[in-house]
């Protein structure tokens, strides 16, 4: 079964070929079929291989399946790579992946754009789980680009799905160029690394990182970082991830909540070695995630946007990856990367249920009072966002968070755990505001539940793995990735790390179920320019809009004739002009001819008297 | 054989002119159709064939002007192999990008599509510095004729900037060929334009390094690499399709032809102290002609100016002076072959539809054309440098190589993949994305025989990003004796 | 040598005098009588030269072909008195100094080019049988050119007569 | 009969008439005078030539004369034809008038 691992990435590349050669002429159902289908048998392929692998004891297992380019001493070959970590990583994305394929199935149901859309939504769907396998697969750095420029292009096919309102199209094209800003970083990463250690291989490499300079193993990992702060949507190249919240929200669920944002925590998860190599560049990809967590959670707390809130909520998350990667918890930022895809994919698709329900209504202000009249994603909804906020116990969030602040704490002190630990109750701040106003309160409109099997089932089974999700972890990944699970919730630290979430739940409650009054601070001149603030994800798209996009624009506009050309334009004019010059002698008169060729004459009888 | 290709495609131009006079106005079209079909299946025969012992697929050697050292040298191997084929397949896509386009003088047309690919495969295939000039020029005067006559509304000027360009710049490369034979004869006493004799020609310092300009401003021009590029947009906006699609597709090429197979190996001193300042021009045109393309409005000056972009990384990538940068550079002028090709053919598909190329006044045209919308996302995404096709596979090999070179100049041109997006994306939302614009009803979509070409296309750009390896096998053995590399 | 000298300069001022007049004349028609004594007086000049062959057919072609050619023009213009005004209205004294300055400069280099080199004429007459048989033999190609010029010319100058004297036709008819 | 003088003279004698005719060229606007300032100037090179001719004794001075002589010839019959020309299209005869070939 092992030696079949190339199935896995092949058959949603199946998928994808046969919904693109058929130009969407296949039946709808047909389509279900193929798209949910080919994940699905790819999920069970992966479960199977995996089974195989770890029965098999060893430490990893790789299959060479064609010698991509061969040019020199640069030789880079496809070849799928299988350890702990790609497991845990492959397991996510097909298992996952096929849940919110399924739910797919029933979501964009009745989303007939045009003729063919849904064929082409699973087909961009297909096309994006392979690509997702083949980064986390590849044995090979080039492979994993691959991989992170597929991945980027289907983010951006599907977040410009709806391709005929022109902001969709922009959110879309943002996205991919941002990301692309990092995947330059990214690249020239690769450059680097090749030429310090001739080698693409991820492993090759890394064994023979340790020749490195530490000046240039902190280059080549900051460079690495770059491509995953792009990725991962993580400060300063965050901007794109909430206008990404155009695309269908199974979308979201499943690239921008579950999977490819999480590459960047898999990237420098997977280039461990070398950044263990470089104190420096540890210590920025902490920076990193705490910063990104702190400004995405204070902007969750002024979004109106229910998806917008899940996308900043998803940034402070991968946040929290990013800052156990850089404090040295490699295991526990992979551990809530797995809790993440399950809650913060339960989340997504819970609340594509509740705006399929409201018309693609999104502004939690529009609703309210759903609880009662949409139990299904009110659940859902309720079980994400607990293990969001890390309820202590029952949540997988609060084993895995917990895992990293706690190692936080005990290898870089009280700041990474402070900043966290505040992260948490903004949080939990943010949680209970949009709970409390989405599903309390008065109902402003009529909600249609239309929840079908396809759409209901994927919620069960992400709730119960958004609950069971922590206790796997600490059971199998512990065993797999080694430092985990054993924390002692006992100790203060413990403690203020547990209960700060549920002072923050407690504070949400009473403040925007109206018991205590903070209208007064809101409307103040301060309060809604803090809001303001908050509410632009901090003027981060402000100031880019300034010094990126608006030369770049001028410098279009003012240099479309192409100022280079004026070279070639000038030589034309003063040829031009010369020509008239010349052709002023021209006088057609006889006799100026007559006496110019005397003139002549005289020259020439001057030189040939040798006295010129 | 290979002089026989050649005169069978000069042939066939006269043919497909006379059968449009005698027989029917359509006959042109399947003459050059049959004589193309007939070229790239011979190519593929001498690539089944092998190469012989010396790493040739076919040679040939006919004394031409003994008295001074003039003689018909033709030698096809893996890098000239490589490109005829690729001439020959986009002649068959310049053919069928024009089927129903031109109206007017059809047998004239097709003649100096012939005769363009008749030079160019002489380009590609000669070994004689006179030859090659002679080829150089037989594939300048058809495409301006192509240009002038059947162009659009500029083509006057198009036309005539497309030629002082190329003809200016061609007779500074005559004078250094001139120059080098005279330095060659002064040096050896041997008087010849023969190629192998003139690689080792022992040139004094001072000189060499202008003869090398000579040749290098030539290809430079036809490549074009800023500040010598201002021709190639008006040239590429004015031309028919198909002059486009092989404009872009192939004769570009020759300047990067003939960077590799002449301006470095005959001058490798001169050339390697020149390569800081090649490269400087590569970085510069991949980032001026991103910049560029994203401030047209006009489709095919877009697609023009991107091409500018690409054709920076070939100088980077052949100015590194290792084999992965020059195998980039190969690999790289086959891929954006294809793709630029295709972007063009769609270009011109929809002016024939629309009758306009100004993005203005497309946006939404996937609604009425989804088979369009499809392939100009694909070929868009491959000129964005998605891994898996093609183009990426030449430019990270480019960049690869050259970041070895230079690191800042490297650092640069790779900031350009970032301006590739913007302005690729750009373009699929003003044409195909966005809300339907209004004054467009209908447009038809492609029909299978579009289809058929853009299909394989496609494949060939998967091909090329997935398996590039046996392209590379047959360039490497050329780039081995180039004998320039350490 | 004086009595050469003189033989010489006699006819040579001559010429120039006559010469003079030609160019300064207001009347085509004196103009022509002029040139015709210059023409004789170089005329004289060849045959004491030792040319005598030359000297006539200077005489026969200059004086009697081209001047008769001339005069038969300005009869056909009918260049009569408004043509002598007209000429005087051109002929301002200012039209000359620019010529002048540049014939005086001309003067100045030619002068000086010609100077000094203290040759003599051999004194040796060249009569028509040497100049005959030069002609046809190694001039041979010299003479077909020149035939084939004064076809050319026969052409031309009669297409041009042709159409001048049609239109005149035209026009009284 | 044949003498002999300087060569010098004959040629100033030649320069002199050449001159003249150059200045008759520049100075007159009639097209008539200035036909016959050409005149006067080549058949001053034909001089220019007898003189050669006679400093060596050989016939090729005469030669050349004749070979101007019958340029001279053609050249009058031709520019003959065209004054007449020039005073059918332009009603004068200014060489002015006839300035088309101007820039």
């Amino acid at each position: 079964m092992l030696d079949l691992l190339w199935l896995v990435p092949a058959l949603p590349l199946l998928g994808f070929l046969a919904l693109f050669a058929t130009e969407g002429k296949l039946p709808d159902k047909l389509v279900a079929v193929i798209g949910a289908g080919t994940v699905g048998i790819a999920a069970l392929v992966a479960l199977f291989a995996g089974r195989e692998f770890l029965q098999s004891g060893e430490p990893s297992f790789s299959l060479s399946l064609w010698t991509w380019i061969a040019v020199a001493d640069f030789q880079p070959s496809i070849t799928l790579y299988l350890d702990a970590l790609s497991l845990v990583m492959m397991g996510v994305i097909t298992g996952v992946g096929f849940l919110i394929h399924l739910y797919a199935t029933g979501y964009m149901w009745k989303d007939h754009q045009e003729p063919a859309s849904y064929s082409r939504f699973f087909a961009y769907m297909n096309l994006f789980v392979f690509a997702m396998l083949m980064l986390v697969l590849g044995d090979n750095l080039l492979v994993l680009f691959l991989g992170w420029e597929g991945v980027g292009l289907c983010s951006y096919l599907l977040i410009g799905f709806y391709h005929r309102d022109a902001a969709n199209g922009y959110a879309a094209r943002k996205a991919f160029v941002v990301t692309r800003v990092g995947d330059t970083a990214f690249a020239l990463g690769l450059f680097l690394l090749f030429r310090e250690l001739g080698s693409l291989e991820i492993q090759q490499a890394l064994a023979a990182s340790s020749a490195l300079t530490p000046c240039m193993a902190t280059a080549i990992c900051l460079l690495l970082l770059g491509g995953a702060v792009g990725k991962s949507a993580q400060v300063p190249l965050q901007t794109w991830l909430p206008d990404a919240m155009a695309g269908p929200t199974p979308v979201s669920a499943l690239i921008h909540a579950a999977t490819m944002v999480t590459a960047g925590v898999y990237l420098i998860a997977r280039m461990q070695d070398l950044y263990l190599l470089s104190a420096n560049a540890q210590h920025y990809v902490a920076v990193v995630g705490l910063a990104t967590l702190l400004i995405a959670s204070f902007t969750a707390l002024t979004q109106r946007d229910i998806k917008r809130i899940l996308a900043y909520s998803t940034m402070s998350q991968i946040g929290y990856m990013f800052m156990a990667l850089g404090v040295g918890a490699w295991s526990a930022a992979i551990f809530h990367l797995m809790t993440h895809a399950f809650f913060k994919a339960l989340l997504f698709l819970a609340s594509g249920s509740v705006i399929l329900a409201l018309h693609h209504e999104q502004d939690i202000f529009k609703m309210g009072g759903l609880w009662k009249k949409l139990p299904v994603p009110f659940w859902s909804m309720a079980i994400g966002s607990g293990a969001l906020v890390a309820l202590p116990f029952v949540t997988s969030g609060f084993y895995s968070k917990d895992a990293i602040l706690l190692t936080a704490y005990d290898t870089s002190g009280w700041l990474y755990w402070g900043g966290g630990v505040l992260a948490a109750g903004l949080t939990a701040l943010y949680t209970t505001r949009m709970m409390v106003i989405t599903f309390f309160g008065d109902a402003k409109t009529e909600p249609h539940e239309d929840s079908r099997i396809n759409m209901w089932l994927p919620l069960a089974v992400l709730g119960v793995l958004s609950i069971v999700g922590g206790w796997f972890g600490i059971g199998v990944l512990d065993e797999l990735l080694g430092g985990l699970g054993d924390f002692s919730h006992a100790s203060p630290v413990a403690v203020v790390t547990m209960a700060v979430p549920l002072l923050g739940i407690l504070l949400g409650v009473l403040v925007f179920s109206g018991r205590i009054d903070v209208a007064g601070f809101v409307e103040s001149k301060a309060g809604d320019a803090l809001r303001r603030f908050f509410d632009s994800g901090w003027a981060f798209d402000w100031l880019y809009e300034r010094v990126f996009v608006k030369p770049f624009l001028w410098l279009a506009r003012v240099n479309k004739g192409d100022v280079v050309d004026l070279i070639y334009t000038l030589t034309k004019s003063i040829t031009r002009g010369l020509h008239h010059t010349g052709a002023l002698t021209q006088t057609g008169r006889l006799r100026w001819y007559a006496a110019n060729m005397a003139i002549g004459l005289i020259v020439v009888l001057l030189l040939a008297a040798g006295w010129l | 054989m290979i002089l026989g290709a050649i005169l069978v495609l000069l042939a066939a131009g006269a043919l497909a002119w006379a059968a449009g006079r005698f027989v029917s106005p359509n006959a042109p079209r399947w003459v050059s159709m049959l004589a193309f079909a007939a070229g790239l299946a011979w190519a593929v025969l001498e690539w089944q064939g092998g190469a012989g012992a010396n790493g040739l697929y076919a040679e040939q050697f006919i004394p031409w002007i003994p008295r001074f050292g003039i003689n018909v040298i033709l030698e096809l191997d893996g890098l000239s192999l490589l490109m005829v084929a690729l001439t020959m397949f986009l002649g068959i896509v310049a053919v069928v990008s024009s089927w129903d386009e031109i109206e007017a003088g059809k047998g004239f047309f097709q003649f100096n599509i012939l005769w363009v690919m008749a030079g160019v495969v002489g380009v590609f295939t000669a070994l004689d510095l006179f030859l090659f000039f002679f080829f150089w020029e037989v594939m300048l005067i058809p495409m301006y004729f192509l240009i002038a006559i059947w162009g659009h509304e500029n083509k006057g000027y198009a036309s005539m900037k497309f030629f002082l360009f190329t003809q200016i710049s061609g007779l500074l490369m005559l004078l250094a060929i001139l120059a080098l034979v005279y330095f060659h004869h002064a040096s050896s006493g041997e008087l010849t334009f023969g190629y192998k004799a003139l690689l080792g020609a022992d040139i004094s310092e001072s000189v060499r390094l202008w003869l090398m300009l000579g040749f290098f401003v030539a290809f430079a021009t036809k490549l074009p690499s800023v500040p010598v590029h201002t021709w190639l947009p008006d040239a590429h906006t004015q031309a028919p399709t198909a002059g486009s699609v092989i404009l872009a597709g192939i004769l570009l090429k020759t300047g990067a032809y003939g960077l590799i197979r002449f301006a470095v190996p005959l001058f490798p001193d001169a050339s390697q102290d020149f390569a800081w300042w090649a490269m400087l021009l590569g970085a510069v045109s991949v980032l001026y002609g991103g910049a560029m393309a994203f401030s047209q409005s006009d489709f095919k000056r877009l697609v023009a100016y991107s091409s500018i972009a690409h054709m920076g990384f070939i100088l980077l990538g052949v100015y590194a002076f290792n084999e992965l940068g020059m195998q980039g550079a190969i690999v790289t002028m086959i891929a954006h072959g294809f793709s630029t090709a295709a972007l063009f053919m769609m270009a011109g598909a929809i002016q024939h539809r629309l009758h306009t190329r100004e993005m203005s006044r497309m946006g939404g045209l996937w609604v009425h054309a989804p088979r369009m919308g499809v392939m100009t996302l694909f070929f868009v995404v491959a000129s964005v440098g998605m891994p898996g096709l093609g183009n990426f596979v030449g430019e990270f090999l480019a960049l690869l190589g050259a970041f070895r070179a230079s690191v800042p100049l490297t650092v640069a041109a790779t900031i350009g993949i970032v301006v590739a997006a913007v302005y690729g994306l750009y373009l699929m939302q003003r044409s195909f994305q966005g809300a339907p614009n209004p004054d467009v009803a209908a447009m038809r979509d492609f029909g299978a025989r579009e289809m058929s070409v853009m299909v394989l296309m496609m494949a060939g750009l998967v091909w090329v990003g997935v398996y590039p390896q046996p392209l590379l096998d047959m360039s490497a053995a050329t780039i081995a004796k180039l004998g320039v590399l350490p | 040598m004086t009595t050469d000298l003189v033989l010489f300069w006699v006819p040579a001022l001559v010429a120039l005098i006559a010469t003079l007049m030609v160019i300064t004349r207001k009347n085509a028609s004196r103009a022509l009588i002029y040139l015709v004594v210059s023409l004789l007086a170089v005329a004289v000049i060849f045959f004491v030269l030792g040319a005598p062959f030359a000297a006539a057919l200077e005489v026969v072609v200059y004086a009697g072909a081209i001047v008769v050619l001339f005069l038969f023009v300005v009869m056909m213009l009918n260049l009569g008195r408004s043509s002598v005004l007209r000429e005087t209205r051109w002929l301002q004294p200012g039209m000359w100094a620019f010529p002048f300055i540049l014939v005086f400069v001309l003067a100045i280099v030619m002068f000086n080019v010609f100077a000094g080199s203290g040759d003599e004429t051999k004194g040796q007459e060249v009569g028509p049988k040497a100049v005959g048989a030069e002609l046809f033999g190694p001039y041979l190609l010299a003479v077909e050119l020149a035939g084939f010029l004064l076809l050319a010319a026969l052409v031309g100058a009669y297409h041009l007569g042709r159409r001048y004297l049609e239109e005149r036709r035209e026009e009284a008819g | 009969m044949a003498i002999s003088v300087p060569v010098e003279h004959v040629l100033y004698v030649a320069a002199l008439l050449f001159l003249m005719g150059l200045a008759g060229v520049l100075a007159r606007r009639n097209v008539m005078f200035l036909l016959m300032s050409l005149e006067v100037m080549m058949n001053a090179a034909g001089l220019a030539f007898i003189a050669a001719g006679a400093k060596w004794g050989q016939p090729d001075g005469q030669i050349m004369f004749m070979l101007i002589l019958a340029l001279a010839a053609a050249e009058v019959a031709v520019a003959l034809g065209l004054v007449l020309q020039l005073s059918r299209r332009y009603g004068t005869l200014d060489v002015d008038s006839a300035s088309e070939l101007s820039g």
